[in-house]
C-alpha cells in the first residue's frame, strides 16, 4: 500500500540529475524549468495520493524500507521511509509550496546565467527536504538534514561572483554544521543509552516505543534532547545560531521563499515534533526550548523594526516566527507548532515571492534606465500598489495573516501558541508576554513594510519610475494560490472556543497524543481567560498596525524624528545588536588566531623545531668532529702512529 | 592461477618495471602507456578478489601462499607467506585502483626523466601490495622499507622547490620509526624461539596466539606504535607530511595520501593491536587522545594555510585522526568505520590532490591568493571540486559521512566517549577549512588576469576523476558491499584482542582460588 | 755471537727513525724515502727471524714486500709528478684539498 | 773470530743507523737519497751475514738500483734542490715523542718478546748445500705460487697506474 513512498523524493532527484548533467546542453529555459517543475509536481501528486490514503486509513504509521544502507554489528541502518500524519503534512507542504515556487522561478530566473544550475539545485533541495521529512530513522533524516544544508549553501552562493554571497553561503553551512554537531552528539548518546538498555536502534518508531526505558526528566534524556535542540537551533536559526539566516538573503528570492522561509528552516521544528516523545520527557529541555523560542521571537522582531532591505525584514520576521514555533514546541503545543509551521509556510512564502515580484519589477525598471541602485531597498520604493496590483493584494493578505488578524490563517495558529504558552503546565505567563509583544512588533514592521513599499509617494529614481511592470503570469499565479492559502489555511485548526473542531489537533493525535498523555502536558484555563488573551493579542496587533500607519502613511516625517531622538538605540537595532561583530570577536577571530598560532607557533616552531633541532644537533656534533679532520696528510699519519701505539701499548700493558 | 593470484598481483608491476627499464628513455608516451597498461592489468587481475564472496563469511586468510625462503637453521627462519582477509582486501583493491589513476595523472605533469619515474611507480606498487598481503612479519618489514625508496626519489627528483629537505625529512622520520619496529620484530621472534613455541618463521598467525608478559608487551607495542604513528601520521610526529605532500609531484602526493598513509593505520589493525592486546588497552586513552588532538589540531592548522596543497595535507592529519579514533574504539562500528574511512580518505584526498595538480599544471602556483573566481572559468572543474570537497567534509550521501559516522558512533559506544565528543567538533572545522578554501579558490570575481583563460577539464582529467566520483557516491549510498566483506575479519580481530585478555585475567585469578581452597 | 736480537734492535732503531722522518718531514719524496726505510727495517726483521726459525717463509715475504715497494714507488712517484704539475710543489702541507 | 764478527756487525749497524739519521735530517732530498742508498747497502751486508745472499742481491738490485734511481730521477726531474728559506720539517717535538715511543715499544718487544713460531728445517748447512736461490725458488713456486702470480698482476696494475697518473693530460 505504502511501498512506493520512495517515488516522492525520487522525482526531484531525477529532475536534478537531468538538469545538472544535461542542462547546459539543453539551453532552452522552458524545457529546463519544465523538467524541474514537472518533477516536483509529480511528487506532489504522489504525496496527495498518500496523504488522502492516510487520512482514510485507520493505521496511521507506515514504514517502507527500500534497501539496507549500513549494517555493522548491532547498528542496522536502512534507506527507509516513514509516513505518518506529521510527515504526510510536511510532504504536502514541501511539494505543494515547492511546486509553486518552481513555477515562479521559471519567470523570476528568466535570463539568468546558470539557469539550469539553479533548477538542478532547487530540485536537489526538494529531494533532500523530502528525505528529511520522510526518513524513518535518524540517519536518513540526517541525510536530508545535511542535504538541505548543502543545497542552501549552493543556492545562497548562486551568485558566487559576489563576495558577500560566498561569505553568506559559507556562514550558513558552517553555522548549520554547528547544529549538526549537536544533532550527531544527541544521536550517538541516544543510540548508546538505548543500546545499553538492550535496544540498539535509531529508528524513530522504535525510539518512540522504547523511550520509556530512559528515566523521565533524568539527566541523560535532558542532555540528549538539548543536543538535538542545538541541531534544531542551527537549522531553524534560533538564538544563538540565527545569524546566518538574514545573510542567506543573498540567494535568489525564490530560494529565500522555499528554503529560508517555508521548508528548510522549519526542519528543526519538525525534528522536535518527530522526537516529541523524548522532548516531552525532559521538562528542563522543554523550558529551554520555550525560552529560546520566545526570546528569539522578540529579539528578531526588534531587529526587523529598523531594517530597510525588504528581504532582510522578511528574514528577521522568519526568525521571529520560527521562534514562535519553538515556543509552541517548548510549552508542549506540538500540534500548534506544526500548525503554525504550515500557515507560516503559506503566508511567508507568499510574502517572499511577493517581495521577489517587487524586486523583479524594480530591477526591470533600473535595468531599463541603466541604473545600479539597490532594487531591494525599501527607501527607493513606495506607491507600488498601482503598478503591481496582484502582487500588492496577495502581499497585503499575507501581511494581515502574519499579523494575526482574526479570520486569517496566522491568527489561528499564533493564537493557539500564545494560549498554550500561557495556559500549559509547561508554560508561563512571561512566555506569553514575550510572545504577545513580539506579535505587536510583527504587525508593526510588517505593515511598515507594506506601507513603505506600496503606499505613499513613489521614491524611485525618476528615470526608472515608469518602467516598473506587473510581473508575468508564472510569477503571479503562485502568488495568488499562496495568497488564497494564507487566508484559508488556518481553518483546519479553528479552536473549540471559536466554534471550530480543531481538525489539525485531532489529525496529529496519533503522533503527539501519546507523548502528551504520558507526560501530563495540558493547557488549563477558563474560557474567559482564553477570550481575554485572544482579545489582548489582537489588540496589540491592531495597535502595531495603527502605529505603522501613523508613522509611515499619515506622518512620514515621524520616523526620522524618532530616529533622531533615539540615535543610540536605533543604531544598535539597525546593526542587529552587533551580534555578528560579537561572534566575530568571540569565536571567529580567536579560532583563526589559534589556527595561526598552532601552525606558526606549535607546528613550525615547536614540532618542526624539535625535528630540525635533532638534525641540527647531529650537524653541530659533526662540525665539532670535523675539526679532527685537518686535511693535512701528516696529521693523519700522526694519528695513525698514535693509534698503532695505543693498540700495541694496550697489549703490552695488559 | 587463483592460488598464486596474490604473488602475480604483487610482482607483475616489478616485471613491468623491468620492461620499462628496457624501453627507450626519450619516448615519453610509450613509457607512460606501458606503465599505465601494467597498472591497469594489475587492477583487472585484482578484481576477482573484490568479487569473491568468501570474505562475507570467513575471517580466515584467503589466497594463502607459503614458500620457505631464508632458513638458517634454528637461528633465523623467514618465509614468503602471504594472504589476505577482509581487512587487507580493500586496501589491496584501493592500491590497484589508485595506481592507474596516479600514472594517468602524470601524463603532462612529469616531463623529466620519465623512465625513472615510471619504473619507480611500478616498484612502489609492488612494495605497497607486498606490505598489505604479507603475513610474515619480516617479509612485511622488507616491503615496508622498500616503499620508502621509490617515494624518496619521487619527492627528491620530481618535487618542488624545497624537495630535498622534504625528501630527507620524510625518509629520516619514517626510517627512525621503522628501525625501532625492526628491533621489536626480531625480539618477538627470538622471544618465541626461546619460549619454545612452535612458530613458522615470522608468521603473525603464530604470533597472535603467543602470550607475552605485560611489561614486554608494553615495550614492543611502543616500538610498533611509534613506527606506525609516524606513518599515519599522528599528532606530534606529523610534520613530515606537510612538507612531503607539498613538495611531491601530483602522482606522488596521490599515492602518498591514498595508500602510503594507510600503511600506518593498517599496521595498527594488523599488527600492533592483535599482537599486544594488553598493551593496547593500557595505551588506548593516550593514543585516542593523540588522535583527537590530531583531528582538531589538523583542522585548525589547515584552516590557516595559504597553500592549497598544504591545506589538503593538514586535512589528512585530521582525517587520519578519525581513522585512528575509530580503530581504538575497538568495537565493530569503530573498526569498520576506520577501515572504511581509510578507503574514503584514499579516494577523497587522492582526488583533492589530483585537483590541486590540475590547477597547478595550469597556473604553476598553489597559493590560494593567486586564485579566485575559477568557478566561472571552469564550471565542470568547479562541480567536480565541489563534490570532492563535500565528500571530504563528510556530507551524508558521500563516502566521507559513512566512515565518520561509524567511527564516531563506535567511539561513542566504547570507553572513548569523551574523546568522541571532542572529535565530533572536527565535523564543524572540516566544513570551515574546506569551504573557506573552496570559496577563496572558486568563488568571487576573477581578479587575476592569468586566471581568465584557463581550460576546463580535459577528457583525460575527467577520466581520472570519474572513477573516484563513482566511489564517492557508491560508498556513500551503499557501503554494505564493502562493509559486509570486512565484518567477519573485524569481528575476529575484536575477539583476538579481547579473548587473550580474558585468558590473562583467568591466569591471574586461578592462583588466588587455589590458595582459598587450601 | 750475533743473536737475532741484535738484528732486531737495529731494525727497531731504523723503524723508529723512519717513523720520526715520516712525521716530521715536509718534502713528500723524503717522506717516501722514510717509508722505504721503515719497510727495509721490517725486511731485516723478517729475514733475521726467518733464519732464526729455520723457515723460508719470512724471506718469501720480504720478496713480496719488495715487489709491493717497487709498485708503490712507481705509483707514488707518478702521483707526485702529477701533483707537482698542478701545485708547483710537493710539500705535504700543500696537499690539503681535504681541508675544511 | 766471533768477536771480530760482532765488531763488524756493530760497525755496519752504526753505519746503517747513521745513514738513517742522515736520511731523516738532511735538508736536501738528494743527500737524503744518497744516505738511504747507504742504508740499503748496509742492510744487504746484514743479509749476507744472515746467509741470505739472494735477498742481498735483490736488495741491491731492486732497492739501491731500481727504486733509488727512480727516486733520484724524480728529484732531478722536478729540480728539487734544498730550499734554503723554507722550513723543511714540522712538528719535530711531537714527531720525536712518537719516534721515541715507537722505539720504546719495539725495543720492549725485542727485549721481552719471546720468539714464537713454527720451527722450520732450513739450516745453514742446507742453504750452503742446496743453495739459497734454489730454496727461495722452491718456496715461491710451491707454497706461494698463487701470491707470486698475483704479484705479477700487482705490478701490471702499478705500471698502468703510473703511466696514467704521470701522463700530462688525464
Amino acid at each position: 500500500m505504502y511501498d512506493k513512498l520512495w517515488l516522492i523524493p525520487f522525482f526531484p532527484l531525477v529532475g536534478s540529475i537531468i538538469n545538472g548533467l544535461l542542462g547546459k546542453k539543453i539551453k532552452n529555459e522552458k524545457v529546463i524549468g519544465g523538467i524541474s517543475t514537472v518533477a516536483i509536481a509529480l511528487s506532489f501528486v504522489v504525496s496527495c495520493k498518500y496523504f488522502f490514503q492516510l487520512l482514510g486509513d485507520t493505521d496511521k504509521t507506515h514504514e517502507s524500507i527500500v534497501a539496507s544502507w549500513m549494517s555493522v554489528g548491532s547498528l542496522q541502518v536502512d534507506w527507509g521511509f516513514l509516513l505518518d500524519p506529521l510527515s504526510a503534512l510536511m510532504i504536502m507542504v514541501v511539494t505543494g509550496v515547492g511546486s509553486l515556487i518552481h513555477l515562479y522561478s521559471i519567470g523570476y530566473m528568466h535570463g539568468e546565467e546558470g539557469f539550469y544550475r539553479f533548477f538542478s539545485y532547487l530540485n536537489l533541495f526538494c529531494f533532500s527536504m523530502l528525505m528529511l521529512v520522510l526518513g524513518n530513522n535518524a540517519l536518513v533524516m540526517f541525510v536530508g538534514w545535511e542535504g538541505v544544508g548543502l543545497c542552501s549553501y549552493l543556492l545562497i552562493g548562486y551568485y558566487f561572483e559576489k563576495k558577500s554571497a560566498g561569505d553568506a553561503a559559507k556562514k550558513a553551512f558552517v553555522v548549520n554544521r554547528i547544529g549538526d554537531f549537536g544533532f550527531l552528539l544527541g544521536l550517538f548518546l541516544l543510540f548508546w543509552t538505548l543500546g545499553s538498555k538492550g535496544v540498539w536502534t535509531i529508528q524513530f518508531t522504535e525510539i518512540a516505543a522504547n523511550a520509556h526505558l530512559l528515566e523521565s526528566g533524568g539527566v541523560i534524556v535532558t542532555i540528549i534532547t538539548l543536543c538535538f535542540f542545538l541541531g534544531a537551533c542551527g537549522k531553524s536559526a534560533q538564538i544563538p545560531l540565527f545569524t546566518w539566516l538574514p545573510d542567506a538573503m543573498e540567494g535568489p528570492t525564490p530560494v529565500s521563499a522555499l528554503i529560508h522561509a517555508a521548508t528548510m528552516v522549519t526542519a528543526g521544528v519538525y525534528m522536535i515534533g518527530r522526537m516529541c516523545g523524548l522532548f516531552a520527557m525532559a521538562p528542563t529541555t522543554m523550558m529551554v526550548v520555550a525560552t529560546v523560542g520566545a526570546a528569539t521571537a522578540l529579539f528578531a522582531a526588534t531587529i526587523g523594526l529598523a531594517q530597510n532591505d525588504i528581504k532582510r525584514v522578511l528574514a528577521y520576521s522568519t526568525v521571529s516566527q520560527l521562534g514562535y514555533m519553538f515556543l509552541a514546541m517548548g510549552v508542549g503545543a506540538f500540534s500548534a507548532g506544526i500548525f503554525h509551521l504550515m500557515t507560516h509556510a503559506f503566508f511567508k512564502a507568499c510574502l517572499f515571492l511577493g517581495s521577489g515580484s517587487v524586486i523583479h519589477g524594480m530591477h526591470h525598471g533600473y535595468h531599463h534606465a541603466h541604473l545600479h541602485d539597490d532594487p531591494q531597498d525599501m527607501r527607493n520604493m513606495g506607491g507600488l500598489r498601482k503598478k503591481m496590483p496582484i502582487t500588492f493584494i496577495t502581499f497585503l493578505v499575507s501581511t494581515i495573516a502574519i499579523s494575526g488578524i482574526p479570520l486569517f490563517s496566522g491568527f489561528f495558529s499564533k493564537d493557539e501558541i500564545l494560549w498554550w504558552s500561557f495556559g500549559s503546565n509547561r508554560g508561563h505567563w512571561s512566555l506569553w508576554l514575550l510572545g504577545a509583544i513580539a506579535a505587536g512588533m510583527t504587525a508593526f514592521y510588517m505593515f511598515r513594510l507594506v506601507f513603505m513599499t506600496f503606499y505613499g509617494e513613489q521614491r524611485t529614481d525618476a528615470r526608472a519610475k515608469d518602467h516598473i511592470p506587473e510581473s508575468p503570469l508564472t510569477i503571479t499565479i503562485p502568488l495568488m494560490v499562496l495568497g488564497v492559502l494564507a487566508v484559508i489555511g488556518g481553518y483546519v485548526g479553528v479552536p473549540a472556543i471559536l466554534g471550530g473542531a480543531n481538525h489539525i489537533h485531532h489529525y496529529f493525535e496519533p503522533v503527539f497524543g501519546e507523548a502528551i498523555k504520558l507526560n501530563n502536558i495540558s493547557a488549563h484555563g477558563s474560557h474567559a481567560t482564553e477570550y481575554a488573551l485572544m482579545a489582548i493579542s489582537v489588540g496589540i496587533a491592531v495597535f502595531g498596525i495603527f502605529l505603522a500607519w501613523t508613522m509611515y502613511v499619515k506622518n512620514p516625517a515621524l520616523p526620522g524624528q524618532f530616529v533622531a531622538k533615539f540615535t543610540g538605540l536605533h543604531r544598535v537595532i539597525f546593526n542587529k545588536w552587533y551580534v555578528d561583530e560579537i561572534y566575530d570577536a568571540l569565536f571567529v577571530n580567536p579560532t583563526k588566531r589559534l589556527g595561526t598560532f598552532l601552525w606558526r607557533g606549535i607546528d613550525v616552531r615547536v614540532v618542526d623545531g624539535i625535528v630540525n633541532g635533532v638534525g641540527k644537533l647531529v650537524n653541530v656534533g659533526s662540525m665539532l668532529l670535523r675539526y679532527t679532520q685537518t686535511g693535512y696528510v701528516h696529521n693523519y699519519a700522526f694519528m695513525m702512529v698514535v693509534g698503532m701505539l695505543f693498540i700495541v701499548g694496550f697489549y703490552i700493558l695488559r | 592461477m587463483t592460488e598464486h593470484l596474490l604473488s602475480l598481483l604483487t610482482f607483475l608491476p616489478l616485471v613491468g618495471m623491468i620492461v620499462v627499464l628496457f624501453l627507450p628513455r626519450d619516448n615519453g608516451p610509450l613509457l607512460k602507456g606501458c606503465t599505465l597498461v601494467v597498472t591497469l592489468i594489475v587492477f583487472l587481475a585484482s578484481l576477482p578478489l573484490a568479487f569473491n564472496d568468501v570474505f562475507k563469511t570467513s575471517a580466515e586468510m584467503q589466497y594463502v601462499e607459503f614458500v620457505k625462503w631464508i632458513n638458517i637453521g634454528d637461528y633465523f627462519q623467514m618465509n614468503y607467506f602471504v594472504g589476505i582477509d577482509g581487512i587487507s582486501l580493500w586496501l589491496v583493491m584501493l592500491t590497484t585502483f589508485i595506481m592507474p589513476i596516479a600514472v594517468l595523472s602524470t601524463w603532462n605533469a612529469v616531463d623529466k626523466n620519465i623512465k625513472g619515474f615510471m619504473a619507480l611507480s611500478l616498484m612502489l606498487e609492488t612494495a605497497m601490495l607486498g606490505a598489505f598481503i604479507s603475513l610474515d612479519l619480516f617479509l612485511f618489514y622488507i616491503f615496508w622499507e622498500l616503499m620508502l625508496i621509490p617515494m624518496y626519489f619521487m619527492i627528491g627528483i620530481w618535487g618542488g622547490k624545497n624537495r630535498i629537505y622534504a625528501a630527507v625529512k620524510f625518509f629520516i622520520y619514517t626510517a627512525v620509526g621503522s628501525l625501532l619496529m625492526l628491533v621489536a620484530i626480531i625480539y618477538i621472534y627470538y622471544h618465541a624461539v626461546q619460549s619454545g613455541i612452535n612458530i613458522d618463521g615470522f608468521s603473525i598467525l603464530d604470533f597472535y596466539n603467543m602470550s607475552m608478559e605485560p611489561e614486554l608487551q608494553t615495550l614492543l607495542f611502543l616500538a610498533f606504535a611509534l613506527s606506525f604513528a609516524i606513518k599515519v601520521p599522528m599528532f606530534p610526529v606529523h610534520t613530515w607530511l606537510a612538507d612531503a605532500h607539498t613538495e611531491a609531484p601530483t602522482a606522488g602526493s596521490v599515492i602518498l595520501a591514498a595508500i602510503l598513509l594507510k600503511m600506518g593505520t593498517y599496521g595498527y589493525v594488523r599488527f600492533a593491536i592483535p599482537l599486544f592486546p594488553e598493551a593496547t588497552q593500557q595505551f588506548l586513552p593516550y593514543l585516542a587522545l593523540l588522535a583527537v588532538i590530531g583531528i582538531i589540531y589538523g583542522a585548525l592548522v589547515a584552516m590557516m594555510q595559504e597553500d592549497v596543497k598544504k591545506l589538503v595535507a593538514y586535512s589528512s592529519v585530521s582525517h587520519l585522526g578519525f581513522v585512528m579514533l575509530g580503530i581504538f574504539a575497538l568495537n565493530i562500528q569503530g573498526l569498520a568505520g576506520g577501515m572504511l574511512q581509510m578507503i574514503n580518505h584514499g579516494i577523497s584526498t587522492g582526488a583533492l590532490f589530483l585537483i590541486v595538480g590540475f590547477i597547478y599544471e595550469r597556473r604553476h602556483t598553489r597559493a590560494i591568493a593567486d586564485f579566485g573566481g575559477l568557478a566561472k572559468v571552469m564550471p565542470v572543474f568547479a562541480t567536480v571540486f565541489m563534490i570532492i570537497t563535500f565528500s571530504s567534509i563528510g556530507l551524508p550521501g558521500t563516502n566521507g559521512f559513512v566512515g565518520e559516522f561509524l567511527i564516531l558512533m563506535g567511539a561513542f559506544a566504547s570507553e572513548l566517549r569523551w574523546f568522541a565528543v571532542f572529535a565530533t567538533t572536527g565535523v564543524i572545522f572540516a566544513a570551515v577549512y574546506m569551504l573557506w578554501m573552496f570559496q577563496r579558490v572558486m568563488f568571487g570575481k576573477v581578479t587575476n588576469p592569468a586566471n581568465e583563460k584557463l581550460d576546463d577539464l580535459s577528457m583525460r582529467e575527467m577520466a581520472l576523476m570519474l572513477p573516484l566520483l563513482l566511489f564517492v557516491f557508491w560508498i556513500g549510498i551503499y557501503p554494505n558491499v564493502f562493509l559486509e566483506k570486512m565484518n567477519p575479519s573485524l569481528e575476529n580481530l575484536i575477539k583476538q584482542s579481547t579473548s587473550k585478555q580474558h585468558v590473562a585475567v583467568v591466569e591471574v585469578e586461578q592462583p588466588s582460588l587455589l590458595t582459598l581452597n587450601k | 755471537m750475533i743473536t737475532v736480537y741484535h738484528y732486531m734492535a737495529v731494525s727497531a732503531i731504523l723503524f723508529s727513525l723512519g717513523t720520526f722522518g715520516v712525521l716530521t718531514r715536509k718534502n713528500a719524496i723524503v717522506i717516501f724515502m722514510c717509508i722505504e726505510l721503515m719497510l727495509n727495517s721490517v725486511n731485516l726483521t723478517f729475514i733475521a727471524l726467518s733464519r732464526h726459525l729455520g723457515s723460508m717463509d719470512g724471506q718469501v715475504f720480504v720478496f713480496f714486500i719488495m715487489t709491493v715497494a717497487a709498485a708503490e714507488a712507481a705509483v707514488g712517484l707518478a702521483l707526485m709528478i702529477s701533483f707537482y704539475r698542478n701545485r708547483e710543489s710537493i710539500d705535504v702541507d700543500d696537499i690539503n684539498l681535504l681541508k675544511w | 773470530m766471533e768477536l771480530l764478527e760482532l765488531l763488524f756487525f756493530y760497525l755496519v749497524a752504526f753505519v746503517a743507523v747513521l745513514s738513517g739519521v742522515l736520511v731523516v735530517s738532511c735538508k736536501s732530498p738528494v743527500h737524503s737519497a744518497l744516505a738511504l742508498v747507504n742504508t740499503f747497502f748496509c742492510l744487504a751486508v746484514f743479509y749476507v751475514m744472515l746467509s741470505a745472499p739472494f735477498m742481498a742481491a735483490i736488495q741491491v738490485m731492486v732497492y739501491a738500483g731500481a727504486i733509488m734511481v727512480l727516486i733520484l730521477f724524480v728529484i732531478m726531474l722536478l729540480n728539487l734542490g734544498a730550499d734554503a728559506h723554507r722550513k723543511y720539517t714540522h712538528g719535530v717535538v711531537w714527531g720525536a715523542i712518537c719516534g721515541i715511543l715507537t722505539l720504546l715499544v719495539t725495543g720492549f718487544f725485542v727485549k721481552r718478546g719471546s720468539i714464537t713460531g713454527m720451527q722450520g728445517d732450513v739450516t745453514t748447512e742446507l742453504i750452503q748445500g742446496f743453495g739459497h736461490t734454489e730454496l727461495i725458488g722452491k718456496a715461491l713456486f710451491t707454497d706461494f705460487l698463487l701470491p707470486f702470480e698475483i704479484t705479477s698482476i700487482l705490478l701490471l696494475v702499478a705500471i698502468v697506474g703510473a703511466v696514467i697518473l704521470a701522463k700530462k693530460e688525464v
